[in-house]
């Protein structure tokens, strides 16, 4: 069994959702001793020349990370029924195509009550990579969970630009940062890659609070992040790899949302001291309620449009 | 035997095939004038050039003051004493005249002490040699005369005791050579050596003590300048007989061609560059526009070639108002077409791409020409044939259609633009500085073509600040001062004397 | 009120790096040799000054290293644009793409964190100093502004001052300024032109080598890759807008860094009469600015005369 | 710069290049050993991914047809004396005009909307270039700020339109929908097959053909006609140009349009000729690479064709060895093209001292 992955522009270490599934894959070859392949692509073109070749060389199972590969591996998948592929963050179609798909809005629900409980000046802040409509469902999941837990908190929202750069620009990240410290915002969460460093320094420099994403982001600066949230490409490449071996492997949309594990908030001892009881109570039974369906989350993306501000 | 301040011994130098210098020996006699002549592409530049650390001879020894040195960069000659005024001035356009004399020589890290420093010395020298420069001048602002100057200050001020000018009178007027030379003769007299090359024989008659003679990159003469007449001179450069004296049969003007009245010249900052300018221009004549440089003479071609607008008055061409001609096109290229040839004065800048091979040049302005296009694109073969005519005409050296025409010397490149500009057939030909630094040979050959011209029946307008020129080659002299016309004459009636006085503003 | 500072503030940390990059480019092009270069050159000082700083745990050993980075590449540059005689602009798109390049990858070798330098602790960092009476005048919008920023802001603050000196007033300023308008002169007056065009190299990438540590040291505490993000190029455009002057070129620069700060304020602010302006559209305005002041206000840009192009010695 | 005289024309138009290429090699092959590769390996690995086998060859000259268009547009406006940092956002733009005709009129049968479709690209891509053109032309504004900031404001413009107002409905990706294959240009895969000749499955497409045709007629348009003539006049010598009576203005405005409608063909390659829908940053450096290919090339078509090729090389075989080597990373190749720019572009006279010293020798002997 050899499954492979390919990594799309932003690159295998974007400290983002491609580093997250390289973590996966890692875990997979430890655990098991079972080599993978992965491949990292320069342009559009390169898409399904990538998926291609893989599929060519014998691989069973290739996994393309980000939504951006959807049309190729869609494409190439229908080329190579006999191999199975899997996309993450969108659906492609196919019999051999499994999407994994994350509900990024209820892990930011979560962060974005956190961040209300624990700001004092009732303004919270909210900076995005590159404004596409996943790091808008990010920033529409904070703004909804902030709302939750003080219907008159503010939240105010930045992009960071519209260049793929815009995910590997830390300084323009701190100063964003330092933007919304200065109109008052005392917690602030980042979807923004590498842009996110600058974010977190700044609201270390600040003395305020910086919330990560992705992955657990909490080390980073102990005791001026508040929080992670978390978005497990790493468990769902793990998972792909390893019913791929296992054989339980299924075509399909697989949802990853709090209910599976896909998303969640951090608490870890580089936290503990930041999380009070009650934030830590009324987060957990938000988490409760989502997954019961008390509480449901808007996405973005669904309607193109969040329903609070 | 007198010392010698410079003593070369079997200088060579090559440029890849071209043998520039072939095992130069000579001397300059310490306290004198050494005038050195000959041809465009002889060697002249090249030579001074090896003295003033720029190049590095091949072989062959430098003495200065009789002691055997090495001079590897102009730093080097520098400390020697020498000093050098380019052929092309060797100006930062956007200094000051104080911020030139300095650079390079600037005496502390800091500007202003020795700027200010360097003012009292300016001072000292502007009274001792009699030159009047601001130093606050901007120097791409200056005419060239005071440029010139500037940079003979620049060697002053630096202590040279050897000054080499090359062709210093080439852009200068009358009346600015003179008082070039008078500057040079109160070097002399300060025992100062001046090197001189020049193109003009007149100036060396007048001022040098000996003169050197170059041919293809050897010395062929060395004399005291007492000893010969321009004549000889000239003989032994070209290496054969030179006609200097035009012979000229009276002009038959025929119908008029060109007749301009009231026409004023207003530049963007409110100032009067032309004012009022009037006269007539026949076919078969020449017309003369003598002046000091900068009194409207350029303007005036400017506008008539097309490349300015006038702010008022008219210009009639064969009939037609050219003022208030409408044209899609740029009005040079409109004039161009109706029949207006035009030789600009700044040839190297104006006339001509230097990255362009011969063949590119001979077609510029006339690019458009159906006679040298098929269909959308050009006609090469008729390119190549027509510059090859050009070429043979006009005997431009070397006879290549395929050479980038940079690396042509001047009187060549010269040839090159006046048989393109010949070559269209123009009913008027505006000419201006025909033979600014080119050689007493191409002199003659330019000279014979522009009469010729004249006799097949165009009107020729000539711009020119060689008096000698003007006079020779003119029907009639038109003066300009100041933008308008000081006075017109006959050219059998003008003397130096009475156009110098008009020249002034001397009614 | 906070809000003037709050976008001065910005200001001034946004254009520090800026400001230094456009002095670098001063040098380098008023000695006639064009510079593209900024961009890698800063890059290789930030990823420099973040190794060093990191190991070193020192901010001023990182700085050091930031301007020794700069400084190299910048003679790079040189040999190539200077000693070679190569085409100035390819050198300068060719450094970049190295630097940028070489940097993660060498990362990647030396730490094993993905091409990233491992975050700086306080101590290897600039921090914000407090000046005395930072108090006194907390009522001013303006002169708070100066205050509370690390001490390589006042650096460059001070070095626009040194820099102005330098090129009007001082023995090389002349030289520099005559090597790029007219190297031909230069030399006739015995000044070593290729010695002045290193000079200003050596000196454009020591502020390179700061700009580039400000942006690790000051602003975000470790070396990604890429971290500069285009702003060599919009140092190199606030120079051509300054018309290689080095206020007119800080002028620029403090346009960009201002209309920058006004823009990320200005991100989902509802407007009177316009309403809400896509977010990308207020992004673009410090570019449209830009294009709006170079055509309306600030007329011909002339170069320095002799800029791109090679010395050879013949006429 | 003027031709050493003992060195033979070959030496100096083939034998410098070669040997610029091979120092670039070994000093990144330096680099390679240092982080444990062996450098031939990886040098043959390059090679045989770019040339080496049919699909290889597919890619490189895909990607090289794209340089070819982005390289040709920095070069137009060269001759001009104007230097056009703006191809990747003409580019992008064009990309816009492509795609509104397409996503309009991809019902319309292919002879239709392609030619629509390169229309557009051009319209587009050379309006872009105008603004920046003008306002050089008539205000001054310098060509290399200008055009740098219509890059950026492309991209805002190019973002906001395909979040806001292109995107696929139903879909997160910031990209069309797939255009009908109507307004597919065709895969040469595709158009050799009723031939008998079977080529392998890649984005090569007719585009090529209209590259190549491009470069014969910059050839032509740039040395054999009077628009190129006077082009070149403008840029050498301004002043000349006016005496010439050619309107420098309208040369200099005329000359950015059709850079940047060049840079705009690029777009049909990519769009028409491969993903077939609008992604955003779809234009990935191509615009930038163009001006590395035209300064290598030395604006001159054979050496656009040439650097093009080598930049096609590049990507592709670039790929193949990260593929088989995951120690060489995306960014080691980034460094090696820079390399490779840096002494074929740039340092053309590393070797010319030496080597004109050992011609003089050698016909010395002789
Ligand atoms: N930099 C150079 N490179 C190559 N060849 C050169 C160079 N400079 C001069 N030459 C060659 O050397 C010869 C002598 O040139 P030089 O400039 O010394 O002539 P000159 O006597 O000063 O001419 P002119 O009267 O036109 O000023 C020329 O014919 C030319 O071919
Ligand atoms: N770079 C060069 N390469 C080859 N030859 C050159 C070069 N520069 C100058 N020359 C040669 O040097 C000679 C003299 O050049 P120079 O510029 O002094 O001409 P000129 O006749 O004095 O013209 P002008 O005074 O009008 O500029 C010419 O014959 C020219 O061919
Ligand atoms: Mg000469
Ligand atoms: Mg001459």
């Amino acid at each position: 069994f050899t499954p492979a992955v390919v990594y799309d522009q932003a690159g295998k270490f974007d400290k983002s959702f491609n580093e997250a599934a390289y973590t996966g894959a890692e875990r997979f070859k430890k655990a098991t001793g079972i080599a993978y392949r992965e491949a990292q692509i320069a342009n559009e073109a390169q898409k399904e020349q990538v998926l291609r070749n893989l599929a060519r060389k014998n691989v069973d199972l290739v996994i393309a990370v980000g939504f951006s590969f959807t049309q190729a591996v869609q494409t190439v998948a229908a080329e190579f029924p006999k191999v199975k592929f899997a996309i993450v963050d969108d659906v492609a179609k196919g019999d051999n195509v499994q999407s994994v798909i994350f509900k990024e809005q209820e892990g930011s629900y979560l962060v974005g009550m956190a961040a209300t409980l624990a700001s004092k000046s009732k303004k919270v802040g909210f900076i995005g990579g590159m404004d596409v409509p996943l790091i808008r469902a990010f920033g529409c999941g904070y703004a909804q969970g902030a709302k939750a837990a003080d219907a008159k908190v503010e939240v105010v929202s930045n992009m960071t630009g519209t260049t793929p750069q815009a995910f590997n620009d830390p300084a323009r990240g701190g100063e964003l940062a330092r933007s919304q410290f200065d109109r008052g915002v005392d917690v602030v969460f980042h979807a923004a890659g590498g842009t996110g460093m600058g974010v977190l320094q700044a609201a270390k420099d600040k003395n305020k609070l910086g919330i990560g994403v992705d992955s657990n982001q909490n080390h980073l600066f102990p005791g001026f992040v508040l929080t992670s949230m978390l978005k497990r490409v790493d468990n769902a490449v793990y998972q792909l790899m390893l019913d791929g071996q296992k054989g339980t492997w299924k075509a399909g949309v697989v949802t990853m949302g709090l209910k599976e594990g896909g998303v969640d908030w951090a608490l870890d001892a580089n936290n503990r001291k930041l999380i009070s009881k009650d934030i830590e109570t009324k987060v957990n039974q938000a988490k409760k309620d989502i997954i019961s369906g008390k509480v449901k989350v808007v996405d973005y993306r669904a309607g193109n449009s969040c329903p609070v501000k | 035997m007198a010392e010698l301040a410079i003593e070369l011994i079997g200088v060579n130098k090559h440029f890849g095939e071209v043998h520039a210098n072939k095992n130069i020996t000579f001397g300059v006699r310490k306290g004198t004038v050494h005038g050195i002549i000959g041809e465009n592409g002889a060697g002249k530049s090249t030579l001074m050039s090896i003295i003033y650390g720029y190049y590095q001879a091949d072989s062959g020894t430098i003495k200065i003051n009789g002691k055997a040195e090495r001079i590897r960069s102009s730093h080097a000659a520098i400390g020697l004493g020498i000093g050098m005024v380019h052929q092309h001035f060797m100006l930062v356009d956007p200094f000051t005249v104080l911020e030139n004399i300095v650079l390079g020589a600037e005496g502390g890290m800091t500007l202003d002490g020795s700027l200010a420093a360097a003012r009292t010395h300016l001072q000292k020298l502007n009274q001792d040699y009699g030159l009047q420069v601001d130093p606050d001048a901007i120097v791409g602002e200056l005419g060239v005369g005071t440029q010139q100057r500037v940079e003979i200050l620049k060697t002053l001020y630096r202590g040279a005791d050897v000054l080499i000018l090359d062709e210093p009178t080439a852009v200068l007027t009358p009346q600015e050579a003179d008082d070039l030379f008078r500057i040079l003769r109160l070097l002399r007299e300060q025992g100062k050596t001046v090197i001189l090359i020049t193109h003009k024989l007149r100036e060396v008659m007048d001022i040098t003590d000996d003169v050197t003679v170059m041919r293809a990159g050897e010395i062929v003469g060395q004399v005291r300048t007492a000893d010969v007449t321009k004549e000889d001179l000239a003989d032994l450069m070209v290496g054969r007989k030179v006609n200097m004296h035009l012979d000229k049969a009276a002009a038959v003007p025929g119908e008029k061609v060109l007749g301009v009245s009231g026409l004023n010249l207003v530049d963007g900052r409110g100032v009067a560059l032309l004012k009022d300018i009037s006269f007539d221009l026949h076919a078969g004549e020449i017309v003369g526009i003598a002046g000091v440089s900068g009194n409207g003479q350029s303007e005036l071609l400017e506008v008539l070639s097309g490349m300015r607008d006038a702010t008022s008055g008219s210009v009639q061409f064969k009939g037609q108002e050219l003022v208030t001609l409408k044209t899609r096109e740029p009005k040079a290229a409109a004039y161009r077409k109706l029949g207006i040839a035009h030789i600009p004065e700044d040839r190297s800048r104006e006339g001509m791409v230097k990255d362009f091979m011969t063949f590119e040049n001979a077609i510029l302005g006339y690019h458009d020409d159906p006679s040298v296009r098929r269909g959308f694109l050009f006609n090469r073969k008729a390119i190549i044939e027509r510059c090859r005519r050009f070429i043979d005409e006009f005997d431009v050296r070397p006879a290549l259609t395929h050479r980038r025409i940079g690396l042509f010397s001047g009187g060549n490149q010269q040839k090159v633009i006046l048989a393109r500009e010949i070559h269209a057939n123009p009913d008027l030909l505006l000419i201006g500085q025909p033979t600014r630094g080119v050689d007493i040979g191409a002199i003659e050959f330019i000279h014979k073509r522009l009469m010729q011209l004249r006799d097949e029946g165009k009107a020729l307008l000539l711009v020119s600040v060689e008096l000698d020129e003007i006079m020779a080659l003119s029907d009639r002299i038109i003066v300009m001062n100041g933008g308008a016309i000081s006075g017109e004459l006959p050219a059998a009636e003008a003397t130096a004397t009475s156009l110098g006085l008009l020249m002034g503003g001397h009614k | 009120m906070d809000m003037i500072f709050s976008v001065l503030d910005a200001t001034l940390r946004v254009s520090t790096p800026l400001v230094l990059a456009a002095l670098a480019g001063l040098f380098s092009e008023r000695s006639g040799v064009v510079d593209l270069a900024l961009e890698g050159k800063m890059l290789a000082a930030a990823f420099a000054a973040a190794c060093v700083a990191y190991i070193a745990q020192s901010p001023w050993v990182g700085l050091g290293a930031g301007i020794a980075a700069g400084m190299a590449v910048a003679m790079l540059h040189g040999v190539v644009s200077i000693t070679y005689n190569g085409n100035q602009l390819i050198s300068g798109v060719a450094i970049n793409m190295m630097v940028s390049g070489v940097t993660p990858v060498l990362a990647l070798a030396w730490f094993q964190q993905g091409g990233r330098t491992p975050t700086l602790s306080d101590d290897a960092r600039f921090t914000a100093i407090e000046l005395p009476f930072a108090d006194a005048i907390a009522h001013s919008a303006v002169l708070k502004t100066f205050f509370g920023h690390n001490i390589l802001v006042y650096l460059a603050l001070l070095l626009i001052f040194v820099v102005s000196w330098v090129v009007y007033k001082s023995r090389f300023g002349l030289r520099l300024r005559a090597v790029g308008e007219n190297p031909h002169a230069a030399d006739a007056a015995g000044i070593s032109v290729k010695g002045v065009r290193y000079m200003a190299q050596a000196i454009g990438g020591a502020l390179c080598g700061v700009a580039g540590a400000y942006l690790v040291l000051a602003q975000t505490g470790a070396f990604i890759q890429d971290m500069t993000a285009g702003k060599g190029y919009l140092a190199l455009a606030a120079l051509i807008f300054g018309k290689w002057r080095p206020w007119s070129a800080v002028l620029g620069c403090l346009i960009f860094a201002f209309t920058d700060a006004i823009q990320i304020r200005l991100q989902g602010v509802e407007l009177p009469l316009i309403g809400s302006i896509p977010d990308a559209f207020i992004q673009a305005l410090p570019y449209v600015l830009t294009v709006v002041l170079l055509a309306g206000f600030m007329g011909r840009a002339v170069a320095p005369k002799a800029i791109g192009v090679p010395f050879v010695k013949s006429r | 710069m003027s031709q050493p005289a003992n060195m033979p024309r070959w030496a100096s138009l083939w034998l410098m290049p070669l040997l610029n290429l091979f120092a670039a090699l070994f000093v990144s092959g330096l680099v390679i050993a240092l982080i444990g590769e062996d450098p031939v390996e990886c040098l043959k690995l390059m090679i045989n991914g770019a040339f080496g086998y049919p699909e290889g060859i597919g890619y490189t000259l895909f990607y090289t047809t794209s340089f070819i268009f982005t390289g040709l547009a920095v070069a137009a406006a060269f001759h001009a004396g104007l230097f056009n940092i703006g191809g990747e956002g003409q580019m992008y733009l064009a990309g816009l005009g492509v795609t509104l005709v397409c996503l309009q009129f991809d019902y319309l049968p292919a002879y239709v909307v392609i030619p629509l479709a390169m229309l557009a690209a051009i319209v587009f891509g050379g309006a872009w270039a105008l603004v920046p053109g003008y306002l050089q032309a008539k205000r001054g504004s310098h060509i290399v700020v200008t055009t740098i900031m219509f890059n950026f404001i492309a991209s805002s413009l190019m973002t906001w339109l395909l979040v806001d107002k292109l995107r696929m409905e139903g879909s997160q990706t910031p990209a069309t929908r797939e255009f009908a294959q109507n307004a597919w240009v065709p895969m040469l895969h595709e158009l050799f097959a009723p031939l008998g000749f079977e080529l392998p499955n890649t984005p090569l497409n007719a585009s090529f053909f209209l590259a190549l045709v491009a470069l014969v007629l910059f050839y032509l348009v740039v040395w054999h006609s009077p628009k190129g003539f006077v082009t070149r006049t403008v840029g050498l010598n301004e002043k000349a140009a006016r005496y010439a009576g050619i309107p420098v203005d309208k040369v200099v405005i005329a000359v950015m349009c059709v850079s940047g409608a060049l840079a705009g063909l690029a777009a049909i390659n990519e769009l028409l000729g491969s993903t077939h829908r609008m992604n955003m940053g779809f234009t990935n450096g191509i615009g930038f690479v163009g001006i590395a290919v035209a300064l290598m090339g030395r604006n001159h078509p054979v050496g656009i064709l040439l650097s093009a090729l080598l930049f096609g090389a590049l990507t592709q075989g670039g790929l193949d060895l990260s593929f088989e080597k995951p120690a060489i990373t995306r960014e080691m190749i980034i460094f090696t093209q820079g390399l490779i720019i840096l002494f074929c572009g740039a340092l053309e006279n590393l070797f010319q001292t030496p080597l004109s010293a050992a011609f003089k020798r050698m016909l010395k002997n002789q």
